[in-house]
C-alpha cells in the first residue's frame, strides 16, 4: 500500500509535503495552546486553593478571581474549536479534515482544562489526540489510493444539509439563549482524580466493568477485522 | 342612519343603480354618485372648522381619541368578544376622506371616455367595481373597529384586483396578481395582529375584572367612556385604555417567545409598509400603475397609498406606542432608502406612467420618515406629504394619461415639445410636475420641508437623525434632476410632427385637472387653512399619547 | 460577555455538533463520516462536563459520563477504523456509495 | 413713534401687483395681443411697484432713526403654519435695508420690462414658430413677485419659498426658447445647480430651525445672540445654545456649518465658485433677462441673503465666504478675458463682480459689498440691455468678431454701453470726489480687505518687533478707514457715525491687551459681542498705535485674497474695454451684420435712463439708506466701512497707496486693450496662439463643466441605472421566484387533487397511493447520508415547533430542573 502511495509520483509527493505544513501548523497550534494551558491550570489551582483559603478564614461573597484571563482565554479556545470544526466541514481532502479534526480535539481538551476537569483533559489528550486519531489517520493511510482522491456528494444535498445544520443551529441557539439555567456562579472546586476514581469504582463500578469488557471484545474484533486475508 | 354610514355606502347604493340603468347611462349614474358622496362629505368641513387655537379643543378633545360623528352598534356577538359596527372620524381621518371622494370624483370624470378605451367591454361592472371600490376606501378611513377595519381593507382589496387585471394594460393579469398578492401578505399579517390583540386585550382586562370582583364584574372595566367587560377590537379603546396598553407594554407580555408590542408593531409595519410602498416590497407599485388605467392609477396612487400612512398613525402608533420606539432607526432607514432609491430609480426610467410610480416610492419615503421620528413637525409634515401626493400624483397620472389617450404610448424619449401643441394642458403639466417636485408655493413643498425639519427636530432623541435628514434632503436635488429632466423631454424641445395635429387639452380633461391644480397652489400657499388646521390636533395629541406611554415605560 | 457561563460552552458544543452532522451528511469518505462522528461525541463530551461543572459542581457525574464517551468513542473508532480497512479490501475504495451490495 | 403700517401694506401691495399681474396674463394672457400684454405687465406688474417703492423710498427718508426702528420693531406678522409647535410667520422685513433693495429692485425691473416690450416686439417671442408673447411677461411679473418678495421676506422660509420661485422664474425664462436644446438645458442645468445651493441652505435652515428655535430673521438673530453671550459668560451653559454643542465638521463649529450651510444657498444663486456653472449657460435666454434676472437682481439674491443673515454668521464662517468670493472673483475675471460671445463675456464680468460682493461680505464689509450690489445692478443691467440692442439689431449674433465699427449705427447703444464700461472699471479721478458708482463701492470693498490684511500685519509686526513700522509704507498717518461697530440691538437705531463716536476705544499694543481682548467680557461691562464682533481699535492721531482690526478669534484675512482682487481691478477694465472696443469700435467685420445693425426708441429709452442710473447711483441713491440698514442689520456683527459716507476725498485720501495702486486701474486695462484691439484682431490672434495651454485652459472655464458632466450628471445617471436594473432583476426577481414557487407547489397540489381526486374515488385512491408509496420510497435512497439528513430535519422542525408552539414549557422544564438539582 505504501508502495502505490509513493509510485503516484511527483505530484502526491508535493501535496503530501503540503499536508505536513498542515501538520507542521497544527502540531504548533496545540503547543501553543499548551503553553496558555499552564497558566490556567494553574490558575484553576490556584483560585481553587484561594477560595478554600477564603472560605477557611470565613471570607464570603468574594469575587471571582482571574479577572480577564479566564474570558481571554475561553474566547480563544472557543474560536480555535469553532474554525476547526468547520475546518473538518469544508475541507474536501481527507488529510486536511484529520488535521482540522485534530485541532478540534486538541482545544477540546482545553476547554475541558478550562472547565476545572483536569483529569478529563489529560484523557482526552491521550486518548483521542494521541490514539483514536493516530487510528483515523492509519485508517486513512491504509485505505486510500491516493489520500486525496475526492468523492463529492451531489450539489443539491451539500445545500440541503447546509440548510439543515444552519438551521439545527439557529434552533439551538435560541433555546440556548432563552434557556434559563440555575447556573452556579463563582469558581467551583475542581475535582481530583482520586474523587473521581473513587465514585468510578463504587457508584459507576457496572458501567466501568462493562466498558472494560467492551473494549476487549471491541480489540478482538477490530483485530479480526482487520486481519489480512490469507 | 348617521352621515358617515351615508357617505360610505352612498356608492354601493350608486352601484346597485348602476344594475338597472341602461348601459349608455351607467356612467352618468357613477359619476353622480361619486359626485353626491364627494359633496356631501364637504358638509363634514363644518366640525372641523375653524380649528384655530380657540376652538382646538372644542374640536379635537384634550386627549387622543376624540372622535366625531360616532356610530356604533353591535354587529357580531360572541361568547366573550363583540365585534362593533363603529364608525367616527377626526382629524386623522378627515382629511384623507375628503381626498378620497375627491379623488374618487374625478377619477369617475377621468373615466367618461370608457367606450374609448383599448378593452371597453363591461361598462356597467367597471363602474360597479369602482363604487364599491370607493366604498372600500372610505370604510378604511372612518372605522374605528380593528376588526370592520379589516373587513372595509379587503373589500377595498377585490375590486381593484379585477379593476387592474380586466381593464389593465398588455401585461395586467401580472401586474393585477402581483399587487394581490403583496397586499394579501399584508393582510395575512394584518389578521395575525388582529387576532392577537383581541386575545391580549381579553387577558387584562379578565384579569382587572377578577381583581375588582363580583362587583367590578357585574359593572364591567371602565375604560374611558365604554364598558368593556372582555377584549375588543376597538380601535382608540386599544389605545387609551390604561390596563390593556400597560399590559401591550409590558416586558413580560410575550408573543411567541418574542415582546409583544415590538413584534405587533413590526407585523402591521410590514402590511402597511407594502401599501405604502416602502422599498423593498414596493415592486407591486410600478407594474401595477402601468397596467392600470389611468383612473385607477390616480385612484391607487391618491388613496390606497395614503392607507399605508393612515395605518401607522391610527394603528401601529397609538397602540403600540414602544414600538415605535423600538423600531424608529429602522422604519427611518427605510424611508430614507425609499427616498433616495425611488427617485434614482425613477431618474432610469423610459416609460412615462413608471416614472411617476417610482416618483411616489420616493415621495412616500418622506412620510415614513416623518412617522418615524415621531416629532411633533415630523407627524404633521408626513400627513401634509400624504394629501399633497394625494393631490399631485393622481395629477401628473392623468397627465400622463392624457397624452397617452392620444399618442397610445408613454414612452418618454419620444415626446417633445408638447407644450407648444398643447398650450393648456402644458402649463397645468407644468403645475402638475412642478408640484411634485416640492417647489414652494405648491403642495409638495410644505410636506417635504416640515418632514427634513422634523427629523432633524429629532436630533436629541436620535443621533442618526441629522444623517437621516440632510441624506433626505439630498434626496431634493434628485426628484429636480429627473422632473426636469422629464418635462425637458416630454414638453420642451421643437415639436414634433406626429404630434402636430394634437388636441389641446379637452373641457372635460381640464376640469379633472384644475382643481387638483388649484388645490396644489393653494395647499402651498395656505398650509394651515388647507390642511393643518384639521389635522394638527389630532396629531399632537397621538404624539403626546404615543411620548406619555414612551416615557412611562419601565 | 466577561463572566464565562454555561451557554458559553453549550454554544461551542452546539457549533461542534451541526459541523460533526454536517461532515457526517457531505461526505462520501468513511473516514471523512467517522471524522463527523469524532466530532458529534466530543460536542456530547463537553456539554457534559460544562453541565458538570455549572450545574452540580462536585458532583462529578459529567465527567464520568464524559469519561465513559472518550472510551465509547475510542473503541467505536477501531471498530469503524476495522470496517473501512475491510471495505476497501473487499471494493478497493472508501466511498460509502459504492458500498451498496446490499442493497435491494 | 409710530406703529401704523402704512409702509408695509404698500410693500404688500407692491408685491401683490406683479402676482395678480401674472394670472392675469396667464388666464387671460391671449386676449391682451401681442403689445398689450407687455404694457399691461410694465404697467401693472412693475409700473405700480415702483410707484409704491418710490414713495416708500420718500416717506423713510423722511423717518428719523427713532421712528424706523419702532417700525421695524412693530411690524406685522402673519400667522402662517405651525412648524411643530413653532409659529412660522411672514411679514415684511421693515428696515431701510429692504426699502433700499426694494427700490432698486423695482426701478432696474421696470426699465427692464420696459426694454422687453422693444425687445420683442419682434420675432424674438417665437418658439418654434409660435409666438408666446403673453407668457414671457407672464413670467417677467411672476419674478418681480417673487424677486420683491424674497426682498421684503421677514422669516427665512419664507425667504427660502421666493428664493425657489426666483429659481424657477429663472429655469422658465433661460429655457424660454425651449425649441432649442442648449436652452432647456441650460435651465436645467441652473434649477439644479441652484437646488445642489439649496441643499445646503435647508441644512442651514435647518439648524436655525432647531437651534435657534424659529424661523424668523430678527427672532433668530436675536436667539444667536443672546446665546453667543451665554456662551461667552459660560461655555457650557445650557443657554449657549448652538455654540455650546461639541459636534465639528473639517473643524468648523455648528454655529460656523450653519453659517456656510446659509451661504451654501447664496453660493447657488449668485453662483459662486464651485456652482458658477450655471450662469454662463443661462445667456441662453432672452437678453432682457439676461440683465433682469442674471446681472442685476437674482444672482445678487445670494449677497442679499448673506447680508440678512449676516448676524447668524461666525468669523469662520466670514472666512469662507470671503476665500469662495475671491477664487470666483478672480477665476470669472480671467475666463472673461477669451470671450468671444458678447453675452457670455458679461455673463463672465457679472460672476467676477458677484465675487467682489460676495468677497466684500465676507471681509466684513457689509455696506460696501451691498453698496456695489446696486451700483453693480445699474451698470451691468445697463450693458445687457445693450448688448440685447446689439443683438437684437445684428438678427441674433452674438460673436464679438464678426461686430466692429457699430458706433455709426447705434450711437446711443455704444456710448451708453460705454458709460457701463466706465463703471465697472471702476472710474473715477482719485481725489477729486467724480467718479461713477463702480468707483466708490469697489474702492472701498478693496479698501476693507485691506485693512483686514495689513492692519492685523501692523498691529502683530509692532507686538513683535515692538517698533513702529509698516512693512508696506503706507502712509499711516491718514489711514481713516474708519471701524464701524454695533454692539447690542438696542443701539440699533443709531447711525453708525454716531455709534462710533460713542465707542470707547483703547489702545491695543502689548501682549497683555491682547490676552485680556481674548477674555469675554469687556472693560467697559457692556454684553460681549458676538464672535464675529471686532474690537474696535485705536485711532492712529489718538492713539498712535496703528491702524488694526481684530475680529475676535479670527485670522486676519490671508493676503493674497487681497492681492488677487487687487489684480482683478486691472483685469476687469482691460476685458471690458476688450469687449467695447471689439463691438463698437475698429472697421465692421462682417458685411452682413453691419448692413442689418440699427436700434430702436423702445430699447435705448431704458438705456439712457439706466446709465443716469449708473452714473448718479454713486452719489445720490443708495449709499446712505445702506449705511443706515447696516445699523439693524448686522446689529450683533461686524461691519467695517470707509467713512459712513460717501466724502471721495476720504476714500482716496485714506487708501493712500492703495489709492495709487488701483485708483487708476482702469487706465492701464483700458490702455493694454487699446493696444492689443486697435487695429482688429491679429495681434490677439499672436497672443493666443503664444499662450497656448493657458488660453486652452481659460477658454475651457478650467474644465469644470466637462468634470462636472462626467462626475454628476454621467456618475448620477449611471447609478439611477444600476438601481434600475437592481430594481428589475434582483429585488422583483426576489419575490417572482417566491411567487413561481408558490404556483409551482399549487400545480402540484392541483394535480394531485384534480387529475387523481377527480377522476373517480377508486382510480384515485389506486394511484394516489401509488403515488403515495413513490414519494414515500423515494427517500429510501440507501445512502446513511440522506437518512441523517432527513433525521436533522425532522428533528430541527420538531425543535422549532416546539420553541414556536410552548416555549414557555421549555423554559419551566429547566426551571423545574433548577429545583431538583441541589
Amino acid at each position: 500500500m505504501f508502495a502505490r502511495a509513493k509510485a503516484r509520483g511527483s505530484g502526491g509527493l508535493s501535496a503530501q509535503a503540503k499536508a505536513c505544513g498542515s501538520f507542521r501548523i497544527a502540531i504548533l497550534l496545540v503547543l501553543t495552546g499548551m503553553v496558555l494551558l499552564a497558566p490556567t491550570g494553574s490558575v484553576a489551582w490556584a483560585t481553587d486553593d484561594a477560595v478554600t483559603a477564603e472560605q477557611q478564614i470565613g471570607v464570603t461573597g468574594a469575587a471571582p478571581p482571574g479577572g480577564l484571563l479566564e474570558p481571554i482565554l475561553f474566547y480563544a479556545v472557543a474560536m480555535t474549536t469553532v474554525i476547526a470544526a468547520l475546518g473538518v466541514c469544508i475541507a474536501k481532502n481527507i488529510v486536511r479534515m484529520a488535521v482540522w479534526l485534530f485541532i478540534a480535539l486538541g482545544s477540546v481538551a482545553m476547554l475541558y482544562f478550562l472547565l476545572a476537569a483536569d483529569f478529563l483533559g489529560a484523557i482526552q489528550l491521550i486518548v483521542y489526540v494521541g490514539g483514536t486519531l493516530i487510528l483515523l489517520i492509519f485508517g486513512v493511510m491504509l485505505t486510500s489510493k491516493s489520500p486525496w482522491v475526492r468523492f463529492e456528494p451531489p450539489k443539491l444535498e451539500l445545500i440541503g444539509a447546509a440548510v439543515v445544520c444552519g438551521a439545527l443551529l439557529v434552533a439551538l441557539c435560541v433555546v440556548l439563549y432563552s434557556a434559563v439555567w440555575p447556573e452556579t456562579e463563582g469558581v467551583v472546586p475542581g475535582v481530583s482524580v482520586a474523587d473521581l476514581g473513587r465514585r468510578l469504582l463504587t457508584t459507576y463500578l457496572v458501567p466501568f466493568e462493562v466498558a472494560g469488557v467492551l473494549l476487549m471484545i471491541v480489540m478482538v474484533g477490530a483485530a479480526h477485522l482487520a486481519r489480512q486475508e490469507k | 342612519m348617521g352621515i358617515l354610514t351615508l357617505l360610505v355606502f352612498l356608492p354601493v347604493l350608486g352601484a346597485v343603480v348602476c344594475l338597472f340603468v341602461p348601459k349608455q347611462q351607467v356612467r352618468t349614474v357613477a359619476v353622480a354618485f361619486a359626485l353626491a358622496t364627494f359633496v356631501l362629505s364637504l358638509s363634514l368641513f363644518g366640525t372641523f372648522f375653524g380649528g384655530g387655537e380657540d376652538s382646538t379643543e372644542a374640536i379635537f378633545g384634550t386627549q387622543y381619541g376624540k372622535l366625531h360623528h360616532v356610530e356604533r352598534a353591535t354587529w357580531i356577538e360572541g361568547k366573550n368578544f363583540t365585534v362593533e359596527y363603529f364608525l367616527g372620524i377626526d382629524g386623522l381621518g378627515f382629511p384623507l376622506f375628503i381626498l378620497t371622494t375627491l379623488i374618487a370624483f374625478l377619477a369617475c370624470l377621468a373615466s367618461w371616455n370608457f367606450d374609448r378605451w383599448k378593452i371597453n367591454k363591461g361598462v356597467r361592472a367597471y363602474f360597479i367595481l369602482f363604487l364599491l371600490l370607493e366604498t372600500g376606501m372610505l370604510g378604511v378611513f372612518v372605522s374605528m373597529d380593528f376588526f370592520l377595519f379589516y373587513v372595509f381593507w379587503e373589500v377595498m382589496l377585490l375590486p381593484m384586483y379585477f379593476l387592474i387585471g380586466v381593464w389593465g394594460g398588455s401585461r395586467r393579469e401580472y401586474a393585477a396578481i402581483k399587487f394581490f398578492l403583496f397586499t394579501l401578505a399584508g393582510s395575512v399579517l394584518m389578521l395575525v395582529v388582529l387576532v392577537a390583540m383581541y386575545f391580549y386585550s381579553d387577558a387584562p382586562i379578565t384579569a382587572e375584572m377578577s381583581r375588582l370582583g363580583t362587583e367590578g364584574i357585574a359593572s364591567g372595566y371602565r375604560g374611558e367612556d365604554v364598558l368593556i367587560s372582555h377584549g375588543t377590537f376597538d380601535l382608540i379603546e386599544l389605545a387609551t385604555n390604561p390596563v390593556i396598553q400597560s399590559y401591550f407594554a409590558a416586558k413580560s407580555t410575550l408573543f411567541l417567545g418574542l415582546k409583544f408590542a415590538p413584534v405587533m408593531f413590526m407585523l402591521l409595519f410590514i402590511g402597511f409598509a407594502i401599501k405604502l410602498p416602502c422599498v423593498p416590497v414596493h415592486t407591486w407599485l410600478p407594474d401595477a400603475h402601468v397596467e392600470a388605467p389611468t383612473p385607477i392609477s390616480m385612484i391607487l396612487a391618491g388613496v390606497l397609498l395614503k392607507m399605508g400612512g393612515y395605518g401607522f398613525l391610527r394603528l401601529c402608533y397609538p397602540i403600540f406606542p414602544t414600538g415605535g420606539e423600538r423600531w424608529a432607526f429602522f422604519l427611518a432607514v427605510v424611508g430614507v432608502v425609499s427616498i433616495i432609491y425611488g427617485a434614482l430609480c425613477a431618474m432610469a426610467q423610459t416609460d412615462f406612467k413608471k416614472l411617476v410610480a417610482y416618483s411616489s416610492v420616493s415621495h412616500m419615503g418622506y412620510v415614513l420618515l416623518g412617522i418615524a421620528v415621531m416629532t411633533q413637525a415630523g407627524f404633521q409634515g408626513a400627513m401634509f406629504q400624504m394629501i399633497a401626493h394625494g393631490i399631485s400624483s393622481p395629477m401628473c397620472f392623468y397627465l400622463v394619461g392624457v397624452i397617452y389617450d392620444r399618442a397610445h404610448h408613454r414612452e418618454i424619449d419620444r415626446f417633445g415639445g408638447l407644450w407648444l401643441t398643447m398650450p393648456r394642458y402644458g402649463t397645468l403639466a407644468t403645475i402638475g410636475f412642478f408640484a411634485s417636485l416640492g417647489l414652494p408655493g405648491l403642495c409638495g413643498f410644505i410636506g417635504e420641508i416640515w418632514v427634513l425639519l422634523g427629523t432633524f427636530g429629532a436630533r436629541d432623541k436620535y443621533v442618526w437623525a441629522v444623517p437621516m435628514a440632510i441624506i433626505a434632503a439630498g434626496g431634493v436635488i434628485l426628484t429636480a434632476g429627473y422632473i426636469l429632466w422629464l418635462i425637458r423631454r416630454v414638453y420642451l424641445g421643437q415639436e414634433r410632427e406626429e404630434y402636430a395635429g394634437f388636441s389641446d387639452a379637452s373641457a372635460r380633461e381640464t376640469f379633472v385637472l384644475i382643481p387638483m391644480a388649484v388645490l396644489a397652489i393653494a395647499m402651498g400657499i395656505f398650509p394651515m387653512q388647507t390642511v393643518f388646521n384639521y389635522t394638527n390636533g389630532t396629531l399632537d395629541l397621538m404624539l403626546a399619547h404615543v411620548a406619555n406611554a414612551t416615557a412611562m415605560m419601565p | 460577555m466577561l463572566t464565562i457561563g454555561l451557554t458559553h460552552y453549550l454554544l461551542v458544543a452546539a457549533v461542534l455538533f451541526c459541523s460533526g452532522i454536517f461532515t457526517m451528511m457531505t461526505k462520501r469518505n468513511a473516514i471523512g463520516i467517522l471524522i463527523g462522528v469524532e466530532l458529534v461525541l466530543n460536542s456530547a463530551g463537553v456539554n457534559l462536563v460544562a453541565f458538570d461543572r455549572y450545574l452540580g459542581p462536585g458532583r462529578v457525574d459529567g465527567q464520568i459520563m464524559a469519561l465513559f464517551v472518550i472510551v465509547l468513542a475510542a473503541a467505536e473508532a477501531a471498530l469503524a477504523v476495522g470496517i473501512c480497512i475491510n471495505l476497501y479490501k473487499n471494493l478497493a475504495t472508501v466511498d460509502v456509495d459504492t458500498a451498496a451490495t446490499l442493497r435491494g | 413713534m409710530t406703529t401704523s403700517h402704512t409702509y408695509e401694506i404698500l410693500l404688500a401691495l407692491g408685491i401683490l401687483a406683479p402676482m395678480i399681474s401674472f394670472w392675469v396674463l396667464v388666464l387671460f394672457g391671449r386676449y391682451l395681443r401681442k403689445p398689450g400684454a407687455g404694457w399691461f405687465a410694465v404697467l401693472l406688474g412693475m409700473g405700480v411697484p415702483l410707484v409704491l417703492a418710490t414713495v416708500v423710498l420718500i416717506g423713510w427718508s423722511g423717518e428719523d432713526a427713532a421712528a424706523r426702528a419702532a417700525l421695524t420693531e412693530n411690524a406685522y406678522r402673519f400667522h402662517w403654519a405651525n412648524l411643530g409647535a413653532v409659529p412660522v410667520t411672514i411679514g415684511v422685513k421693515l428696515d431701510s435695508l429692504t426699502v433700499a433693495m426694494f427700490f432698486m429692485v423695482a426701478i432696474v425691473s421696470f426699465l427692464i420690462f420696459f426694454f422687453s416690450i422693444g425687445y420683442m416686439s419682434g420675432h424674438s417671442d417665437e418658439v418654434d414658430g409660435k409666438s408666446l408673447y403673453s407668457r414671457f411677461f407672464a413670467y417677467l411679473s411672476l419674478f418681480g413677485f417673487s424677486m420683491l418678495g424674497l426682498v421684503v421676506s421677514s422669516s427665512l422660509l419664507f425667504l427660502f419659498i421666493c428664493w425657489e420661485l426666483v429659481g424657477l422664474c429663472s429655469y422658465l425664462l433661460i429655457g424660454f426658447y425651449f425649441d432649442r436644446a442648449y436652452a432647456s438645458a441650460a435651465g436645467i442645468k441652473a434649477f439644479i445647480t441652484n437646488r445642489v445651493g439649496d441643499f445646503g441652505f435647508i441644512v442651514g435652515l435647518m439648524l436655525v430651525f432647531f437651534q435657534l428655535g424659529t424661523l424668523d430673521l430678527d427672532q433668530a438673530a436675536a436667539t444667536f445672540a443672546g446665546q453667543h453671550a451665554a456662551f461667552l459668560a459660560d461655555p457650557t451653559s445650557a443657554a449657549a445654545g448652538i455654540f455650546a454643542d461639541p459636534f465639528t465638521l473639517f473643524g468648523w463649529s455648528l454655529a460656523t456649518i450653519m453659517g456656510i450651510g446659509l451661504f451654501c444657498g447664496a453660493m447657488g444663486k449668485s453662483a459662486q465658485f464651485p456652482l458658477h456653472v450655471w450662469l454662463p449657460d443661462a445667456m441662453a435666454g432672452p437678453t432682457p433677462v439676461s440683465a433682469l434676472i442674471h446681472a442685476a437682481t437674482m444672482v445678487a439674491a445670494g449677497v442679499y441673503l448673506v447680508a440678512r443673515v449676516f448676524r447668524l454668521m461666525t468669523p469662520e464662517a466670514l472666512m469662507f465666504i470671503a476665500v469662495i468670493g475671491c477664487l470666483t472673483l478672480t477665476l470669472m475675471a480671467l475666463v472673461a478675458i477669451v470671450q468671444v460671445d458678447i453675452k457670455k463675456c458679461l455673463a463672465y464680468s457679472t460672476l467676477s463682480q458677484l465675487g467682489y460682493m460676495i468677497f466684500g461680505m465676507g471681509c466684513g464689509a457689509w455696506i460696501a459689498a451691498l453698496f456695489h450690489l446696486t451700483t453693480h445692478a445699474f451698470f451691468k443691467a445697463m450693458l445687457f440691455l445693450c448688448s440685447g440692442q446689439v443683438i437684437e439689431g445684428c438678427h441674433h449674433e452674438q460673436d464679438m468678431r464678426k461686430m466692429g465699427g457699430l458706433y455709426k449705427k447705434m450711437p446711443v447703444t455704444c456710448w451708453t454701453f460705454f458709460i457701463g464700461v466706465l463703471a465697472i472699471s471702476g472710474a473715477g479721478i482719485a481725489g477729486t470726489g467724480i467718479g461713477l458708482g463702480g468707483f466708490f463701492s469697489k474702492d472701498e470693498i478693496l479698501a476693507v480687505a485691506y485693512t483686514r490684511a495689513y492692519g492685523w500685519e501692523y498691529e502683530k509686526h509692532q507686538e513683535s518687533a515692538g517698533h513702529d513700522s509698516h512693512a508696506l509704507g503706507a502712509p499711516r498717518s491718514k489711514t481713516e478707514v474708519r471701524l464701524v461697530a454695533f454692539q447690542d440691538s438696542d443701539q440699533a437705531g443709531h447711525r453708525p457715525d454716531q455709534t462710533h463716536d460713542g465707542q470707547r476705544v483703547e489702545p491695543a499694543g502689548n501682549e497683555d491687551q491682547v490676552q485680556r481682548d481674548r477674555q469675554p467680557i469687556l472693560e467697559d461691562g457692556k454684553e460681549p459681542l458676538h464672535a464675529g464682533a471686532i474690537r474696535l481699535l485705536q485711532h492712529p492721531e489718538e492713539h498712535g498705535a496703528g491702524t488694526a482690526a481684530i475680529f475676535r478669534g479670527i485670522p486676519p484675512l490671508p493676503k493674497w485674497l487681497f492681492w488677487l482682487a487687487v489684480f482683478t481691478a486691472y483685469v476687469t477694465p482691460f476685458y471690458m474695454m476688450r469687449a467695447w472696443w471689439m463691438t463698437f469700435m475698429g472697421k465692421p467685420r462682417d458685411e452682413h451684420v453691419y448692413k442689418h445693425a440699427h436700434e430702436i426708441w423702445l430699447m435705448y429709452v431704458p438705456l439712457i435712463a439706466l446709465s443716469v442710473g449708473t452714473v448718479f447711483s454713486g452719489y445720490l441713491l443708495f449709499r446712505p439708506l445702506i449705511s443706515d440698514g447696516a445699523a439693524a442689520a448686522t446689529a450683533a456683527a461686524t461691519v467695517l466701512a470707509t467713512d459712513g459716507h460717501m466724502h471721495t476725498e476720504a476714500i482716496n485720501a485714506a487708501h493712500g497707496w492703495l489709492f495709487w495702486g488701483v485708483g487708476f486701474a482702469f487706465l492701464v486695462g483700458f490702455a493694454i486693450a487699446f493696444a492689443i484691439y486697435r487695429k482688429g484682431l491679429e495681434t490677439a490672434d499672436k497672443i493666443r496662439r503664444g499662450a497656448g495651454i493657458l488660453y486652452v485652459i481659460l477658454e475651457r472655464k478650467y474644465f469644470f463643466d466637462e468634470v462636472y458632466n462626467f462626475v454628476w450628471v454621467k456618475g448620477c445617471i449611471l447609478v439611477a441605472k444600476i438601481s434600475r436594473l437592481i430594481d428589475t432583476y434582483v429585488v422583483d426577481l426576489l419575490f417572482d421566484l417566491a411567487a413561481f414557487t408558490i404556483r409551482r407547489l399549487a400545480d402540484f397540489s392541483g394535480w394531485v387533487l384534480d387529475n387523481h381526486g377527480v377522476d373517480g374515488v377508486f382510480n384515485g385512491v389506486a394511484k394516489t397511493s401509488q403515488d403515495f408509496a413513490g414519494v414515500v420510497r423515494s427517500p429510501q435512497t440507501g445512502r446513511i447520508r440522506n437518512y441523517l439528513l432527513f433525521a436533522a430535519a425532522v428533528a430541527t422542525v420538531v425543535l422549532i415547533c416546539v420553541l414556536l408552539a410552548g416555549w414557555e414549557s421549555v423554559s419551566s422544564v429547566a426551571r423545574a430542573a433548577e429545583t431538583t438539582i441541589p
